[in-house]
């Protein structure tokens, strides 16, 4: 009975009705190459980015993708704890963490194995972004919260992540952005996938091999510089086709740079005509 | 990683980088080379398969265990494979703080996890015993012993070695009275059969230090790495899995290189791995 | 916040440890005289409180249905837990046991768990599916030392005093029954093991029982006996820097049974005591003392009583009336404002900085027409939002 | 002219000077925001828009953000309750929302909060427990209620209660029944209920500066000034159905009569926000 | 005019060696016991530079605090650091626990009256002693045919028990202050008018008076003890 005792007491399982009633998606890709939300397999959804959402932070940002709401804010530099070792680098703690109700099934409180490595890949490549020599002894902390997940909660989040950096005024290098990819058999690319169309290995029959060019890949980019700062895959993919995906999710990532510059650009408009 | 790397000057920093622009490493290796495999399959008698596996000055000790348990109901055809990695806090004196020592281990979980998330990896279907009710768990648990550099791709070879050692109690199945099944454990403990591991991928971490990649890092190596990328390659070369790590970032073109130079060297250390099985099988020790 | 313990001097030191080695105590015992011990019975089932001199403590016994362990599915359950409360002492943390705490449970356990002294087997319910699971739960109220015989005294008065619910099983229901449908019914215990601690001083040469927290501050080490009034030993336990004798063993074992031989009289009459008092329909919680030499002669003279007739209270009727503030409502739609089917806000006053938070937050975003990349931005109310879609022709 | 504090830079760290600022401004009756003593924050409701949870609603009490999603999952009952469903509420105050708070466990006032829900949803028999049982004993639903606190500035009680009720109007239970047969378990997505929900409170919060002034909806930095809240719950007949004040400054009677009033008043507008949204 | 009884009280203090000051205060049949602590040492974090701080912690019978107990916790919390004249220690703690020795209804005003006299037994200077009263709101179960009593349909009662908590439809309680007898906290729940509230505020503050004689006699009758 070890529950915790700083929350209400929930049952130790339960079961999400969806669950129950499997709708199993047969296809993803219909025979005039649309997909069930009637976009084409190389057409992106819509994104809605916004900083200064949290008033109480240093910097955030919002970011809508499609359905896929994230929320990002920043604190700091600040000084680190003092067990710390003295370091001459300014250091960043990334937290990641889906809300209860974003996902399919309901989530718990405490990070798991995944949140807790995509914290880790978010980390990375911010690391890449930020001056960390600009702030020595210091920690920038990163909090992230996906409010609702429809695909692509990843890229939204890292994309949101530097926004929310470069609103609180944290030197970067270079804005990050992010952009994800499905393999959907040989030769199909599905740009900037849904929750449904996310890889999950149970849509496979494991004979002959079924997930072959099956996938899912996520990059993040330093779009002036043309640096890669995050590669994320998982399914089963030949390597030219994981090359070739990486590539198209680079230019994805490089077409998002226009909007992450409209919504900082606004976002300083907005401070001028408030302190005006 | 970085997390683990030892404090190295600036001036060591520099000697290794050069060295490696000159396709010559501190220990005396070029950079498409690994260190030496040491490798014993069966080594602890408790478990249903172990190894051990020991690559330059990192070492650790893989026990894989079966049991009888539920299938999830979302895969009702399906075993589950679980991972669970420990560190000895004598690896490495990083180690010794919890909370670095438990994002340590995190993080080869993870990538454990992510790269056998597909169909191909493990047949997990032959691990079912009756659909819906009764499947086989494999546990893994990897304890590290030391860390001297290129974790993941010794965890990965201590697995598959591990994995290609162990041996599932043949069970039969028989209707029983009410028309439940029953299940019978054979009497004979070697009366088993062996998990196929001809598409389990081994994991490869392709470092860029200075100017060029390495493969199998040392921790020196690792502290002077920019960026590093870790992949799941299968003996025929497919990727199952791929993951940036390190702070730094990458040109695509060298990324992609990067990409191909693993999957060659992944392909090559397949190959020497089930050539040391084998040998092992006849019972000598196999040396890379 | 832990305080920290108060350290003894060597004087008072020299002084305790000179005393008992003249067979004398500080506080007037003998070498073999256990303090005062005061049971005192609450209205609740399975609860009492201890004080052996100033240490005092609380237990509580509960149950609660659980599924039986598979190594053990025809039995119940019984579980022991040690609160070092900071009321105890200033030094103790509330949130972990300490290693006092550690050590009393373990003992605990060892003396009433593995020496099988309730019957667990009668607590299962239905073989491998249910049984009851009962938890003895010991409060460490006041540390005045010897914490393990007060608190062992307290736990074995609190499963005799316990009574759980019954039970009806039906097929595959079970019913429980509350306390006014039917009778609850006792636990069933084989023997009564007390536990009884002894300090050795003088290079293990002098005994003493039942040691103050001073004199457990200078002691070399102690010997505890967990032993029934069968005289059985259910557990031993020897701590500290001390090399005791066979015969000095031997000896302890004697005390410490003609000790639980008083101690199980004692609960057993105490036990009997409450159920005629709660027969009589009384409430007073019941309050037994063994051992009347010290006189608790403060004790009566601090307690203050309410007396029943000055207990009439009036209830006033406040004079103004506060009754139909809505009517100062004004009418909705002058102060809402929709926004679309799904949003509305109300108020004026502090400017939001998300602006028009209604039509940004949250929006459904249009689908994008044109095939190729292009920002739009929809310039409603002069607000700065702005909609970017992307799209790229394959 | 209204002069409006933005604490955009993040955390103001509070002195003395900040306590003589807020003085001067109550003896002339306004507060630094520009709003009136009794005056609330401008509020922003939305419901439904995350489509991932049986039931959400965003609300927005000036800066103060709240999300609330409402999960529905299938679970076998309490032992001690076979035939009642099971609401969990949890309010989640994480680190995202204001540097006040540490990342790990729920610090105290998530706690107290996610309580006082616990206590309202209890005390009013707010939800017919009884309505959420699928099968006694066997399948229950249990409706886990995140409240995720997206921007903390002061008030966090009174938003939680709003954007908790807004959630569970909000609610669409899918059919299920049990085959008995098979004994697996049939839903039925299509058609879909929704929660009967037998009050709805509305909860204002105010406090005590220098023992007199009384200021309603509280800014996060009013909250540093001022010790204890007085946080008053009505239903839709305009009573009391919940009132909570740990402590602070001794307060009159008329004080509290004043407060209720509001409330009161308070709790008519917010039950029209409702009825607009749920339609 | 309705009359009412006000349960039993009794008051043991300085019960505990351990404690600054540590009371067991029983209302009817439930019972705390209080022990406090203060002014005493207090971690650099947690410290403040104005004033001292309170930290209480509040323990139940059965199993380890939870959220229930954090939620009591904050009442008592904020009535001593109400009361308490925290400027005159700053930098130190207050540490005061409560645990509950039988609950038997109107446990939050008994835990409050016991950590009143808790907090006197230590000494600890303070601006007021808190008051804590419950009450309960019950429908009558039949109608009175007294006509006196007004129209009201519903019976007030002091120091509710369980089972009357339980089948009372407004529960409260108010803390009030002994000096000026003005409300320093409340609690209540339950469908209840203004109305009711107010009247409820006005019998419990005439109570209270009658509770603080009894604190004043529980006082002098231990200083009388000292004496002797």
């Amino acid at each position: 009975m070890a529950t915790d005792s700083r929350r209400l007491a929930v049952p130790q399982s339960s079961l999400d009705p969806k669950s129950l009633c499997p709708a199993k998606v047969e296809r993803l890709l219909n025979d005039e190459e649309q997909r069930l939300d009637g976009r084409y397999s190389s057409e992106s959804r819509g994104i809605y980015l916004q900083c200064g959402t949290v008033s109480q932070a240093k910097g955030s940002c919002y970011c809508e993708l499609g359905n896929t709401k994230v929320v990002c804010s920043v604190y700091g530099p600040k000084d680190v704890e003092h067990y710390e070792d003295f370091q001459m680098e300014g250091k960043i703690k990334c937290e990641f963490k889906y809300a209860p109700f974003s996902c399919s099934k309901h989530r718990g409180h405490i990070p798991d194995l995944s949140e807790a490595e995509i914290s880790d890949v978010i980390l990375q490549a911010l690391t890449a972004s930020v001056r960390l020599q600009c702030y020595p002894k210091s920690l920038i902390e990163v909090f992230i919260i996906v409010l609702e997940n429809d695909g692509s909660a990843v890229s939204a989040s890292i994309t949101a992540a530097s926004l929310a950096l470069a609103d609180a005024g944290i030197e970067q290098y270079d804005i990050v952005t992010s952009a994800s990819v499905r393999v959907y058999g040989n030769g199909n690319f599905l740009e900037d996938p849904t929750s449904v169309e996310e890889y999950r290995p149970q849509d496979f029959d494991s004979e002959s091999g079924g997930d072959l060019n099956h996938g899912l890949v996520t990059v993040a980019l330093l779009p002036t510089l043309n640096q890669v700062c995050a590669v994320l895959s998982n399914g089963h993919l030949e390597c030219d086709v994981l090359v070739e995906t990486i590539q198209m999710c680079t230019s994805l990532a490089q077409n998002l740079y226009t909007a992450a510059r409209k919504c900082l650009l606004s976002s300083v408009k907005s401070v001028d005509q408030n302190n005006a | 990683m970085s997390l683990f790397g030892n404090n190295l000057s600036d001036a060591e920093k520099c000697f290794i980088i050069h060295g490696i622009q000159d396709d010559f490493r501190t220990d005396g290796r070029s950079c498409d080379n690994y260190r030496t495999i040491e490798l014993a399959v069966n080594v602890l008698t408790n478990t249903h398969g172990s190894s051990k596996v020991r690559l330059g000055n990192t070492e650790l000790l893989v026990g894989v265990k079966v049991e009888l348990g539920k299938p999830e109901k979302a895969t009702p055809d399906e075993g589950r494979i679980e991972f669970h990695v420990d560190c000895s806090p004598n690896a490495t004196p990083a180690a010794q703080r919890k909370a670095a020592n438990k994002d340590f281990v995190n993080n080869i979980e993870s990538m454990l996890v992510r790269t056998y998330a597909n169909k191909i990896a493990i047949d997990l279907t032959s691990l079912c015993i009756i659909k819906g009710k009764m499947c086989w768990i494999v546990h893994v648990d990897v304890l590290i012993l030391e860390c001297g550099g290129n974790i993941l791709d010794c965890t990965s070879l201590g697995v598959k070695s591990a994995l290609q050692d162990t041996g599932i109690p043949r069970v039969v199945v028989k209707s029983g009275d009410e028309g439940e099944e029953e299940v019978e454990l054979p009497d004979d403990p070697f009366d088993v059969q062996h998990i196929s591991v001809n598409n389990v991928p081994i994991l490869v971490t392709v470092s860029f230090v200075g100017t060029r990649h390495i493969i199998d890092a040392t921790v020196e190596e690792e502290s002077c790495c920019s960026a590093s990328v870790v992949m799941g390659v299968t003996r025929r070369g497919r990727i199952l899995g791929v993951r940036k790590q390190c702070g730094g970032s990458l040109n695509p073109e060298t990324l992609v290189e990067m990409l191909e130079f693993g999957k060659k060297s992944g392909r090559q250390l397949h190959v020497a791995l089930d050539k040391m099985l084998k040998s092992y099988e006849k019972g000598t020790t196999g040396y890379l | 916040m832990p305080l920290r313990e108060p350290t003894l001097s060597n004087l008072e030191n020299n002084f305790i440890v000179n005393a008992v080695c003249d067979n004398r105590r500080y506080d007037g015992r003998r070498i073999t005289d256990a303090r005062d011990t005061q049971i005192t019975l609450g209205l609740d089932y399975g609860c009492c409180t201890v004080s052996l001199g100033e240490t005092k403590v609380m237990a509580q016994v509960a149950v609660e249905m659980e599924r039986p362990k598979e190594s053990r599915p025809s039995e119940g359950s019984l579980h022991i837990h040690v609160e070092m409360s900071t009321l105890a002492s200033g030094n103790f943390d509330a949130s972990k046991p300490g290693e006092l705490g550690i050590e009393i449970q373990r003992i605990l356990e060892r003396s009433i768990i593995l020496s099988r002294c309730l019957d667990l087997e009668e607590l299962c319910i239905r073989v491998g599916e249910r049984s009851w699971a009962v938890h003895l739960y010991i409060h460490v109220l006041c540390y005045d030392g010897n914490i393990l015989d007060c608190a062992s005294i307290a736990a074995i008065t609190s499963l005799k005093h316990f009574r759980r619910p019954d039970i009806t099983v039906e097929g595959k229901t079970v019913l429980v029954h509350s306390i006014e449908e039917r009778n609850p019914l006792p636990l069933t215990m084989h023997h009564m093991p007390f536990c009884t601690t002894m300090a050795f001083f003088k290079d293990s040469k002098q005994l003493l029982v039942d040691p103050t927290r001073i004199e457990e501050k200078v002691m070399d080490g102690k010997l505890i006996i967990s032993i029934n009034n069968h005289k059985e030993v259910c557990c031993m336990q020897i701590c500290g820097q001390v090399h005791i004798s066979k015969p000095q063993i031997l000896h302890s074992t004697d005390v410490a049974y003609l000790k639980s031989k008083e101690l199980s009289e004692f609960v057993k009459n105490v036990l009997t005591d409450d159920l005629k008092y709660k027969q009589n329909g009384e409430k007073e919680q019941q309050v037994s003392l063994l051992c009347k030499r010290n006189l608790h002669v403060k004790e009566n003279l601090m307690c203050n009583q309410h007396k029943k007739e000055n207990l009439l209270v009036e209830i006033v009727n406040p004079i103004t009336t506060t009754e139909n503030f809505a009517s100062e409502l004004k009418k909705a739609p002058e102060w809402l404002t929709k926004h679309d089917s799904k949003t509305v806000s109300v108020g004026e006053g502090l400017i939001n900085s998300w602006g028009k938070v209604g039509s940004s937050f949250f929006k459904s975003i249009k689908k994008p027409e044109l095939p190729n990349l292009e920002s739009n931005s929809e310039d409603e109310n002069d607000s700065d939002e702005e909609i970017i879609t992307l799209n790229q022709t394959s | 002219m209204r002069t409006v504090i933005k604490s955009s830079t993040g955390q103001l760290r509070l002195n003395d000077k900040s306590d003589d600022f807020y003085k001067l401004h109550l003896k002339e009756g306004i507060r630094p925001d520009g709003r009136m003593l009794m005056e609330m924050r401008p509020m922003v409701l939305n419901v439904g828009s995350i489509s991932t949870a049986s039931g959400s609603s965003l609300v927005k009490v000036g800066n103060t953000t709240v999300v609330c999603g409402i999960k529905a999952e299938l679970t076998e009952p309490n032992a001690s309750h076979p035939g009642k469903g099971i609401v969990v509420p949890n309010v989640e105050l994480s680190p995202l929302c204001s540097p006040k708070f540490k990342p790990g466990p729920p610090c105290d006032q998530a706690q107290v909060v996610t309580k006082f829900l616990d206590n309202l949803i209890q005390s009013t028999n707010l939800i017919c427990l009884d309505d959420l049982c699928v099968e006694n004993d066997k399948l229950v639903w249990i409706l886990y209620c995140d409240l995720i606190c997206i921007d903390y500035d002061g008030n966090i009680v009174d938003a939680s209660v709003i954007s908790l009720m807004a959630a569970l109007q909000n609610v669409k239970l899918p059919e299920v029944k049990i085959n008995e047969e098979c004994e697996s378990v049939e839903v039925n997505l299509k058609c879909t209920a929704t929660l009967k929900l037998c009050s709805c409170p509305v909860s204002t919060t105010f406090r005590v500066f220098d023992r007199s002034n009384i200021i309603a909806d509280p800014t996060s930095m009013e909250e540093e000034l001022t010790e204890g809240q007085l946080t008053i719950v009505t239903d839709q007949q305009g009573r009391i159905i919940y009132m909570e004040r740990p402590g602070g400054v001794t307060l009159q009677e008329e004080h509290v009569e004043k407060c209720m009033k509001r409330a009161v008043i308070r709790g008519a507008e917010v039950q029209t926000l409702y009825m607009e949204v749920t339609g | 005019m309705l009359l009412s009884t006000l349960s039993e009280m009794k008051c043991k203090q300085n019960v505990l060696k351990s404690t600054d000051g540590s009371v067991e205060f029983s209302q009817g049949d439930t019972v705390v016991l209080v022990g406090a602590y203060g002014p005493a040492d207090c971690k650099e974090s947690k410290q403040d530079v104005k004033e001292a701080i309170v930290e209480v912690n509040f323990r139940p019978k059965i199993g380890i605090p939870g959220i229930a107990e954090k939620y009591l916790e904050q009442f008592v919390k904020g009535v001593c650091e109400s009361c308490i004249q925290r400027s005159l220690h700053p930098r130190t703690t207050f540490s005061i626990i409560v645990q509950v020795i039988q609950d038997r209804g109107s446990l939050l005003s008994c835990a409050i009256n016991g950590t009143s006299m808790a907090l006197q037994d230590a000494g600890i200077s303070m601006k007021f002693m808190p008051v804590a009263v419950t009450v309960a709101l019950k429908h009558k179960e039949e109608v009175s045919m007294e006509t006196d009593c007004g129209t009201e349909d519903y019976d007030v009662i002091f120091s509710p028990s369980l089972e009357e908590e339980e089948k009372a439809f407004a529960n409260l309680t108010l803390v009030f202050d002994s000096v000026k007898s003005e409300l320093v906290s409340t609690y209540a729940s339950g469908p209840m008018t203004s109305f009711q509230y107010q009247q409820c505020l006005m019998s419990a503050k005439n109570v209270s008076k009658s509770i603080v004689q009894f604190f004043r006699d529980s006082v002098s009758k231990k200083l009388a003890a000292d004496v002797l």
